[in-house]
C-alpha cells in the first residue's frame, strides 16, 4: 500500500530496533539526508545499514554510526578521508563489517527484488573477499557464490513521483534508489515534486509504484547538495 | 505504523467471513469473477491469467484501484482495445490488444518477470487442470504422449505472486474433481496456490490441508462426496 | 562499433551458418518481422533461434522453421492456434527445442547480458522443466540452477535510435529487445526513426549504444502490425 | 563483415608496432597518459579509474570518438564541471562533478555494473600496487594490520573489461619492481590485466608470461635487471 506522508518523521516512525536499512545515495548524489535525519532522531538502534559508503564527515549515515545506532555496515567503500566516525568504531571493535564488491552489492541487492536465490560471479574469485564463499569454475573462469540481499525498509531520493507511486530520478543520482526499492519491504522516498497521476510518461517511469510504501516531499536542499536542512512540505 | 510483510497472507475479505456461508445454487463463470473481484483488497497490484481469470476485471470497480500487471512488461493495463484504440504495440499476455491507463509504465521482460519473482505481486488469478490439497498446481500441460509443451508465463505466475488464486469449474466433464490429493499432470509449481475458487465453492489450500469457506448449491457434506481429499469448514483468524 | 546500415540485406549478411540468434518481440509486438525476412533470404542454416515463441502463420520465424533452417528453438511457448510450421517439424523430430519459463528464459538472457555465470530460481522447481537439472533448497524453499543464455546475434526493433546507437522502444513492444541487445555479441536493430545524437534525452535512453552494433532504417509497417512488407529506407 | 568477439583481443595499435620502439627517457605521467590515450582505437567505451588514469581524458581526441563509462552510472560522461556548471546530481565515482555529453544515457547501479561485468566496456584503465606476470592485479589494499579494507568498485573493473590497462610506475619508492612474479599485497582479479603502461616501458601481460611493446629511456637488458620475471620482446600478430 501506498501512503502520502507530511513529514520525514511520521515516514520513518515505523522503523524498527534491529532493522536491516537501505540507504541510496553514491556520495552526496541520491543521498536521502532528510529522511536519515529522521531515522537518527525517532531513536531506533541496533541497525544493519546497507549503503556504499559508510558515512562522510559529520552528517547523515556518519551521525548515526557516531551515536552507535548501527550495529553492522554492509558497504563497498567504508574507508574515505572523512569517514572517521566509521573509522572510529570500527577500530574500536564497535562494529560490524561486510565489505562487498561495488557491482556485487548492486547484483545481490536486484537479486532479491528480483526473487532470486543466489548468483555466480566472476567479480571477486580468487580475492580475499571470496574467503570462505562457494566457488564454481564456469565455462572456465572461476565464479563466486553472492546470496541475494534484502531489507526490512529502503530510505531513498528521487527526483518526482505521481500520486500512483511511479518515480523518476536526476542524473547519477538514480545510481541504487532502483534497485533499493524493489529489494526492501518498505520503501520509503523522498521527492522534490508530487505530480498528479498521468504526469509522468509512461514509458520513462524509472521505478513503476509497486515498489514504493511511503512518499514524503522534501524542499530545501539545493541540486548542488549543499548542507542547508531541507524541510518536508505538506502534499497537495 | 507497522510495514506490510512480504509473506503470503489471507486478505482482509477473510476476516469479514468467519462462517461458512452456502449459497442456494452453483456459481456462473461471470458469477465466480465477480466474488474474485470483491476479494482483491483495494490497492493490490494483480495479474490476471488468460481466459476465464480474465473476466474477474470486468468486475474491478474504480473505487478498489486496482493495478493490473501484464507480464509483457506493463503496469497499469486497462481494458482490451476496440476500434481505432487498437494499436498492434500495445497488447497482453495473451497478445490481445489493450488499453493504457493514467499511471502505467513499461518495462522489459527482465524487469516484468523480476517484479513477479520478487513476490510484488499482490494476487495472480490462474485457471488450472488440477490443484492438490498442499497447493500443488497443474495447469500448463496435459502430459499426453505427443503433445507439444508450451509453459508461457505460468510457472512464473505460479511461483511469484503473494497469493495465487485460481478459478475453474471443480469437476471435469468426467466428473473427476480438480481438486485432489496429489496432482496426476504434470506440475506448474509446488505449494503455491493459496485460494481455488469453483462453481461449487470457495476453499483454502496449503500446507495444511483444504479448508471451504463457502458453498454454492451444496453443503459441506455434500461436497465431500465429490472431492477425494478431507474438507473442514474455514474458520476465521 | 556501430554501424549505421542502408539495408536489411546489408545488416543480416554477416550472420554464419550454425550462429545461435535471439529474435526479439512477443507476438507482433516488437517483432522485427523486415529483419526476419532478410535473415531468411540470406539462406543461413542450421541456427539455434532464442525467441519467446516458435513462429506463428505463414511469416518471419514460421517461415524459417518451414525452410528447415532452424535447428533449435529455445522458447517458453512454442504451440499455438497458428505455429503449424513448427508443430509439423517437431512432430518430425527434425527441430529440437528447449523450453524454458518465460521468466527464466527472460533472466537467462539478462545473466548472460551481465556477465553472471548462472543463478538460482524458484521458477520451475518441482516440475519436469527442472528433470537432470541442478536444484537446491535456499531459505526452505526449492531452487533451480539456470544458465546465462547468449548469442552470435540478436536482431531486435526499436523505435528511435541516435547517431549513438542509444534506443527507445515504443509500449509493450520493449519486451525482450533491452536484454537481447545485451546478450548477443552482435546486436542489429531495426528503428522508424534516426535523429541526430542528443535528441534523445539520457533520461530515458531504455538501451545504451554500448550494446548496439547495426542500426537499419525500416518504414512501412504500421503499429498495428499489419502484414505490408517494410521496406528499408536509406538512411541520412 | 564479421562481427566483433566479445573476448579479449589487442587493439588495433598492436598491428602496428611490430618492433620494439626505444624512447630517450622515461615517460613523465602526462606523457604516459598521451600514450594511452593514443593507444585506444576509436570508438571504444571506456572507464578510466580514479587517480592517474583519470589523466588519460585530458589526451583523447574528438576524431576517437570514445565514449566514457562512470559506474556510478552513466554513459558519455563529460570533462570535469567547474564554477556554474557544477551539479551535485552529476558525479564520477570518484565523487567529483563532471558534465554530460550529447549521446549520454543514465542507469542504476545493477545495470551499470551490469555493463562492466558483461563485458561490454572495451578498456578500463586502473592503476596499481603489483601486477603479476600473467596479470594478476593488486590496487585495493594494502593488507597492512590493522588497515579498513574499501574495495569499491575495484574487483569490478578489474574483472569485467575486455581489456584491463594498469598505468603505474615500474619501480616503488623503495626501488622495486611492481610488476612480480606473484602478487604480494591482497588480490584484485586473477589474470585480468593484459597491458601495463609504465614510466620505463609498456609490458602486455597474460598466460604466456610478460612482453615489452616498448622502452622508455633504457633498453631491453637495462629493463630485465630492474623486473624479477622474464622479459622477451613483443612481436606482432
Amino acid at each position: 500500500m501506498l501512503d502520502f506522508v507530511d513529514t520525514v518523521e511520521t515516514a520513518v516512525a515505523g522503523i524498527k530496533d534491529g532493522s536491516t536499512v537501505m540507504i541510496g545515495g553514491f556520495g552526496n548524489a541520491g543521498q536521502p539526508f532528510e529522511l536519515i535525519d529522521a531515522l537518527l532522531d525517532c531513536g531506533a538502534t541496533d541497525l544493519t545499514v546497507v549503503n556504499n559508503n559508510a558515512g562522510q564527515g559529520d552528517q547523515g549515515l556518519a551521525l548515526l554510526i557516531r551515536e552507535g545506532r548501527v550495529r553492522k555496515m554492509i558497504c563497498s567503500f567504508p574507508r574515505q578521508s572523512d569517514s572517521w566516525h566509521f573509522d572510529a568504531k570500527y577500530t574500536a571493535g564497535e562494529i560490524e563489517l561486510e565489505l562487498v564488491p561495488q557491482g556485487n552489492l548492486a547484483e545481490r541487492i536486484r537479486a532479491a527484488g528480483a526473487g532470486l536465490g543466489g548468483f555466480f560471479t566472476p567479480t571477486g574469485y580468487g580475492t580475499m573477499l571470496a574467503d570462505g564463499k562457494e566457488t564454481r569454475i564456469i565455462d572456465g573462469r572461476g565464479h563466486v557464490f553472492e546470496t541475494p540481499l534484502s531489507a526490512d525498509v529502503a530510505l531513498i531520493k528521487a527526483l518526482t513521483a505521481d500520486r500512483k507511486g511511479n518515480l523518476v530520478y536526476r542524473k547519477t543520482a538514480r545510481n541504487f534508489g532502483p534497485i533499493m526499492a524493489a529489494a526492501a519491504r518498505h520503501t520509503i522516498v523522498q521527492v522534490s515534486d508530487i505530480v498528479p497521476t498521468g504526469a509522468l510518461d509512461p514509458e520513462t517511469v524509472v521505478t513503476p509504484g509497486i515498489y514504493v510504501n511511503s512518499i514524503v516531499r522534501v524542499t530545501g536542499r539545493t541540486d548542488s547538495a549543499g548542507t542547508t536542512a531541507g524541510t518536508a512540505e505538506k502534499v497537495a | 505504523m507497522s510495514f506490510q510483510s512480504n509473506e503470503k497472507s489471507l486478505t482482509t475479505s477473510d476476516i469479514k467471513r468467519p462462517d461458512i456461508k452456502t449459497a442456494d445454487a452453483p456459481l456462473g463463470r461471470n458469477d465466480l469473477a465477480r466474488l474474485v473481484a470483491a476479494d482483491i483488497a483495494p490497492g493490490s497490484f494483480v495479474n490476471l491469467g488468460i481466459g476465464q481469470p480474465t473476466l474477474v476485471s470486468n468486475y474491478l470497480t474504480e473505487e478498489q484501484d486496482i493495478t493490473l500487471h501484464t507480464e509483457n512488461g506493463m503496469l497499469g493495463m486497462g481494458p482490451e482495445a476496440h476500434g481505432e484504440d487498437i494499436d498492434g504495440d500495445l497488447i497482453n499476455a495473451g497478445k490481445i490488444p489493450v488499453t493504457e491507463l493514467p499511471g502505467a509504465s513499461y518495462f522489459h521482460h527482465a524487469d516484468s518477470f523480476a517484479m513477479m519473482r520478487g513476490g510484488h505481486l499482490d494476487i495472480c488469478v490462474l485457471g488450472a487442470f488440477q490443484v492438490s490439497a498442499t497447493g500443488d498446481l497443474a495447469n500448463w500441460h496435459t502430459g499426453a504422449p505427443g503433445a507439444i509443451p508450451a509453459v508461457g508465463g505460468a510457472m512464473d505466475l505460479a511461483t511469484g505472486a503473494r497469493d495465487v488464486f485460481v478459478m475453474m469449474t471443480l469437476l471435469t466433464r468426467e466428473g473427476a474433481s480438480k481438486i485432489v490429493e496429489t496432482c496426476t499432470y504434470p506440475l506448474t509449481g509446488v505449494g503455491c496456490v493459496t485460494r481455488v475458487y469453483t462453481d461449487k465453492a470457495v476453499f483454502f489450500t496449503g500446507p495444511q490441508g483444504v479448508t471451504v469457506r463457502e458453498t454454492f448449491g451444496c453443503t459441506l457434506e455434500e461436497l465431500q462426496d465429490l472431492v477425494p481429499v478431507p474438507l473442514t469448514a474455514a474458520v476465521g483468524p
